[in-house]
C-alpha cells in the first residue's frame, strides 16, 4: 500500500501503459474481455488520480524522479542542476490529470457498446489507453524532451483513432492525415525550441530552465515558435483547419477524448508562458496575442458553426469557439501578470474563469459529442436535415442533450454559466469590449443549439426512424455521469473554484513555487 | 559566421521542408517535407553536442586523455529518430489508404471535407 | 490572398530560423555543460556501462526510451488497425 | 510484389543469416560499443525487408508471420516495462542490478578499458527487450505495408 501511494504519479500512467502492451496478448486468449479490461484499468487510474489530487492539494506539489535513489531526490549531491527525468505534479497538472482520467474512463465505458464486436476492437482499446497515457505524460512531466515524447504518443494515437474507420471511407483517413501533418509540424517545432534551450543552457528540466532563463533573443524566438504551434495543437483560430475534420470523423468517444487532448496542448502552452517564462518575458504582448487568438476563435468558431449541417461538425466548431473563452480568460490574466494591483483586482479571477472553463468545457462538450454519437449509433446519419422527432424514441439522450446545450450556452444552473460569469466580470474590468464580444458569442451559441435541438429532436416521429430505440446502458451511464458532474459543478461552483481551480491558478502564477519544488529553497 | 555554418545548414534544411509542405500538392512530397524537417531538427540536436577535437563518449578502447563530446544530444537524437520512423510510417500508410479510396495523390482533388 | 499569407508566414518562419542560427553559440564549443560533464564523469561509476550514451538512454533518461518504444508500438498498432481486414 | 530473380534469392539466402547475427551482436553489446537495442533491432529488421524484397510479399509470408511478430513485440515491450517496474521498491527505472555483484553486476573499470560483458545492470537486459520490440515492430510495419500496397494496386486495376 505504501509503495502504491509513494509511486502514484508514475503508476497512474504506467498501469494503462502496461495494459496497452498486454492487450495484444489478452485478445489472443479472449477477444471479448478487452473492453472491460481497459475500462477496469482506467478506473484504477482514475481512483489513483483522485488520491494523488487530494495529496497534492493538501500536502503540496509532488516530485517523482525516475531512477534516482529516492523519488524526491531531484539534485544529486554537489550539483546545481537536475540530471534525471522527473514528474512534477502540482495543482495545475493534477487539475488537468483529473479531466483526462475522468474523460478517458467514461470514453472507455461508452465504447463498450459503441465499438461492440467490430474487427480490430483490441487495437481500438490499445490506442485509447495509449492516448490516455500520452495525455497524462504531457500533464505531469517536468522535462521538456519528455513532454515532446508524450506529445508524439498522444498525437500518433489520436491519428490512428481518427483514421480508425479509414478502411471503409476516405474522409476519416483524410482527417487523420490533416491532423498528422499538423501535429508532426508542431512536435518538430517544439523539438527545435527544445534544442534552442538545450544549446543555450544545457538543461532540459522546465523548473531549472525557468530559474536560468534570461529572455535573450534566442529565448524570444523559442517563445515565438512555441506559442503558435501549441495554439495550433489546441485548435485556436487561425490554425483551426484540422479541428472540425478530426472531431467530426473520429468515433464519438474518441472525439470526447480528443477535446481533452487538445486541452493538454493548451495546458502546455500555459505551462510554458507561466512557469517557464513568467514575468521575464513581455507578458503584456504575449497576453494580447493570446487574447487575439481567443477572440478570433470565439467569433469565427461560432459563426462557422451556425451554418453547419453535420451535427458533429457543428459541435466541433463550437469546441473551437469555447477554446476561445479559455484563451481569453488566461490571456487577460497573463497580460496583467507583471502588474500586482490589477492582478489581484481582476487578473486572478480571470485566470480562474479560464482554467475552470477548461474543465467545464471538457465535461459538457464531451457530453454533447456523446449524444451526437448516440444519435449516429441509432440513426446512422450525422446530417441534421435527415433527423427529426427523435425525442419520442430517445428520451434519455434528449435530456442529456438539453443539459449539455444549456451548459455550453451558459444558462444559470449549469457549469458553463459559472466559469463564463467569472470571465465576463473580470474581463469587463480589463476591457469592456472583449466582455461584450464574449456575451454575444454566448448568445449565438444558444441560438445554434436551439436550432440543433429543433431539427434533431422535435417534430413528428419520422417513419424511417420507427425502430430507433434508446441507446445501450453503458452509453447511457457515461452520459449520465457527465450530466451529474455538470449539474454538480453548476450548483456548487464555489466549492470547485476554491479547492481545485484557485490552487491551480496560484501554481501557474507563482513561478517560485514551481522552481522551488525542484531546486529547493522554498 | 563561418563557425555557425552547421546551424545555417539546419535552417536551410528546415526551411526547405516547410517550403515543400506549403507549396507542393502531392501527398508523397508532403511526407518528404516532413522527413526533411525531421532530419533538420535531428541535425540541429546532434550539432549542439559537438566539442572540437573530442571523441565519442564510449570508454571501451577509447584513446585516453581526450575530452568527450556531449552525450545527451546523441541520446535525444536517437529517440527522435525512432519517433520520426514511427511518424513517417503512419503518414505513409494513411496516404496509402487515401490513395485507395480516392485514386489520386493530389491535394486539390482530395477535398471532401470542407466548410 | 492565400498565397500572400503563405509567403509571409514562410518568410517569417525562415527569418526566425536564420536569426536563431546566427545567434546560436559557436559550433563545437559548448559554453555551459554541467549536465553532460556529470554524465561523462559518473556514468561508468553509477551504471557500470562503458557506453555513456547507452547509459543515458536506458538509465538517466530511461523513461524517454520507454516513451519512444511506446511511440513505435503505437504506430504499429495504428498501421495494423488501419489495414485491418486486408486479406493477402 | 513479385519475387526477384534466382541470383538475388541465392545471395539473399546467403546474407540473411549474417545480417541477423550482426544485428544481435549490436543488441547484446549495446552497453560496451556503439549501438544498442534500437540500432540492432533496425539491422535485424533490414534482413526481413531483404527477404520481403527478394521473395515477394506473397511468398515471404510463408516464413515471416505477422502474428508471431506482433506477439514478440508485445512480449519485448512487456519485458521492458516489467524491468522498469522491478525497480519500484526504490523508484521506477531504478537500476538495482548495477554494481550489485549479481547478474551484469560487476563494477566497470573506471576510465578506458577493453570492456566487460558482465556490467551495466539492467541496461543489457533492457537492450535485449528493446531490440526484440524494435525488430518485430519494424518487421510488422514492413509486412503490413507491403500487404497494403498489394491491396491498393488491386483496387486501381478494377
Amino acid at each position: 500500500m505504501n509503495i502504491l501511494l509513494n509511486n502514484s504519479p508514475i503508476l497512474i500512467l504506467a498501469l494503462p501503459l502496461l495494459a496497452a502492451f498486454l492487450i495484444p496478448l489478452i485478445s489472443r486468449i479472449n477477444k471479448k474481455t478487452v473492453g472491460s479490461f481497459s475500462a477496469l484499468v482506467l478506473a484504477i487510474s482514475l481512483v489513483m488520480t483522485i488520491f494523488l489530487a487530494v495529496k497534492v492539494i493538501t500536502v503540496g506539489p509532488q516530485v517523482y524522479v525516475f531512477g534516482a535513489k529516492s523519488s524526491g531526490l531531484t539534485l544529486p549531491s554537489g550539483l546545481s542542476v537536475p540530471i534525471r527525468i522527473m514528474f512534477q505534479v502540482d495543482a495545475m497538472g493534477i487539475f488537468m490529470g483529473l479531466i483526462t482520467a475522468t474523460v478517458s474512463f467514461l470514453g472507455a465505458i461508452y465504447s463498450l457498446a459503441f465499438i461492440k464486436n467490430q474487427e480490430g476492437m483490441d487495437k481500438f482499446y490499445s490506442l485509447l489507453l495509449l492516448l490516455t497515457v500520452g495525455m497524462f505524460g504531457m500533464e505531469f512531466t517536468g522535462d521538456l524532451f519528455n513532454f515532446f515524447v508524450f506529445l508524439e504518443i498522444a498525437s500518433i494515437a489520436s491519428v490512428a483513432l481518427i483514421a480508425y474507420r479509414g478502411i471503409n471511407a476516405g474522409e476519416p483517413a483524410e482527417a487523420g492525415l490533416k491532423y498528422m501533418i499538423v501535429s508532426s509540424i508542431s512536435a518538430l517545432v517544439v523539438l527545435f525550441a527544445i534544442g534552442i534551450f538545450y544549446g543555450e543552457y544545457d538543461l532540459l528540466n522546465i523548473a531549472a530552465l525557468a530559474n536560468m532563463i534570461k529572455y535573450s533573443q534566442l529565448d524570444k524566438i523559442a517563445l515565438a515558435l512555441l506559442l503558435p504551434v501549441l495554439a495550433m495543437k489546441s485548435g485556436a483560430v487561425p490554425m483551426h483547419m484540422w479541428t472540425p475534420d478530426a472531431y467530426s470523423e473520429a468515433p464519438a468517444p474518441i472525439t470526447m477524448i480528443l477535446v481533452a487532448a487538445s486541452q493538454a496542448s493548451l495546458y502546455a502552452l500555459f505551462r510554458i508562458l507561466f512557469s517557464l517564462y513568467n514575468v521575464s518575458s513581455n507578458t503584456l504582448t504575449a497576453g494580447w496575442i493570446i487574447i487575439v487568438f481567443g477572440v478570433l476563435s470565439m467569433f469565427i468558431g461560432v459563426t462557422m458553426a451556425i451554418v453547419q449541417k453535420d451535427i458533429k461538425r457543428l459541435m466541433a466548431y463550437h469546441a473551437v469557439s469555447q477554446t476561445g473563452y479559455m484563451l481569453l480568460g488566461v490571456g487577460v490574466g497573463l497580460a496583467v501578470l507583471s502588474n500586482p494591483i490589477a492582478l489581484k483586482e481582476y487578473g486572478i479571477t480571470s485566470l480562474e474563469g479560464g482554467i475552470f472553463h477548461i474543465m467545464n468545457h471538457a465535461m459538457y462538450k464531451g457530453l454533447l459529442f456523446l449524444t451526437a454519437g448516440a444519435l449516429f449509433f441509432r440513426t446512422g446519419t450525422r446530417n441534421l436535415n435527415k433527423m427529426g422527432g427523435l425525442a419520442h424514441s430517445m428520451k434519455y439522450t434528449t435530456i442529456f442533450f438539453i443539459i449539455g446545450a444549456a451548459a455550453i450556452a451558459g444558462l444559470p444552473p449549469f457549469n458553463g454559466f459559472a466559469s463564463k460569469l467569472l470571465i465576463y466580470e473580470s474581463v469587463y474590468k480589463f476591457n469592456p469590449l472583449l466582455s461584450i464580444i464574449a456575451m454575444v458569442v454566448s448568445i449565438l451559441t444558444l441560438a445554434s443549439f436551439v436550432k440543433v435541438f429543433h431539427s434533431a429532436f422535435l417534430g413528428p416521429k419520422l417513419p424511417q426512424f420507427n425502430d430507433v430505440r434508446e441507446v445501450p446502458q453503458s452509453m447511457v451511464f457515461s452520459m449520465a455521469v457527465l450530466s451529474c458532474i455538470i449539474i454538480f459543478f453548476g450548483l456548487f461552483p464555489d466549492l470547485i473554484v476554491d479547492n481545485l481551480v484557485h490552487p491551480a491558478v496560484m501554481a501557474l502564477v507563482e513561478q517560485v513555487k514551481y522552481t522551488g519544488t525542484v531546486l529547493g529553497g522554498m | 559566421m563561418i563557425d555557425n555554418l552547421p546551424y545555417i545548414a539546419v535552417a536551410i534544411f528546415i526551411g526547405l521542408g516547410i517550403y515543400t509542405l506549403m507549396y507542393k500538392k502531392n501527398l508523397i512530397k508532403i511526407a518528404i517535407g516532413i522527413c526533411l524537417i525531421e532530419n533538420g531538427v535531428n541535425l540541429f540536436l546532434i550539432t549542439l553536442g559537438y566539442r572540437k577535437g573530442a571523441v565519442a563518449p564510449i570508454y571501451t578502447m577509447a584513446p585516453s586523455g581526450q575530452s568527450m563530446v556531449l552525450p545527451t544530444p546523441q541520446a535525444l537524437t536517437l529517440t527522435s529518430i525512432v519517433i520520426g520512423i514511427a511518424t513517417t510510417a503512419l503518414i505513409l500508410s494513411v496516404v496509402m489508404m487515401i490513395y485507395k479510396h480516392y485514386g489520386t495523390l493530389d491535394t486539390d482533388e482530395i477535398r471532401r471535407l470542407r466548410g | 490572398m492565400k498565397k500572400i499569407i503563405f509567403a509571409v508566414a514562410f518568410l517569417i518562419f525562415a527569418s526566425f530560423l536564420l536569426v536563431s542560427a546566427i545567434n546560436m553559440r559557436t559550433f563545437g564549443d559548448p559554453a555551459i555543460s554541467d549536465m553532460d560533464d556529470y554524465f561523462i564523469e559518473n556514468a561508468q561509476k553509477e551504471t557500470g556501462a562503458n557506453n555513456v550514451v547507452t547509459s543515458i538512454v536506458f538509465d538517466y533518461r530511461g523513461f524517454d526510451t520507454l516513451g519512444e518504444a511506446t511511440v513505435l508500438f503505437t504506430a504499429v498498432v495504428g498501421i495494423v488497425a488501419l489495414f485491418r481486414g486486408v486479406k493477402k | 510484389m513479385k519475387g526477384m530473380s534466382k541470383i538475388v534469392k541465392t545471395v539473399a539466402n546467403f546474407v540473411y543469416g549474417f545480417i541477423i547475427i550482426f544485428g544481435f551482436y549490436i543488441i547484446v553489446h549495446g552497453h560496451l560499443t556503439p549501438g544498442g537495442g534500437f540500432q540492432g533491432g533496425a539491422v535485424v529488421a533490414s534482413a526481413f525487408a531483404l527477404a520481403l524484397v527478394s521473395y515477394g510479399s506473397v511468398n515471404s509470408q510463408k516464413f515471416l508471420k505477422k502474428d508471431i511478430f506482433s506477439l514478440f513485440e508485445s512480449f519485448g515491450l512487456t519485458l521492458f516495462i516489467v524491468l522498469a517496474f522491478s525497480g519500484l521498491g526504490i523508484t521506477f527505472f531504478y537500476n538495482f542490478l548495477a554494481n550489485s555483484g549479481n547478474w551484469f553486476g560487476d563494477a566497470a573499470v573506471i576510465g578506458t578499458n577493453p570492456g566487460n560483458m558482465n556490467t551495466g545492470g539492467l541496461i543489457p537486459l533492457m537492450n535485449i527487450a528493446v531490440g526484440l520490440e524494435v525488430l518485430s515492430a519494424l518487421g510488422v510495419i514492413v509486412l503490413v505495408m507491403a500487404k497494403g500496397a498489394e491491396f491498393t494496386r488491386k483496387k486501381e486495376n478494377s
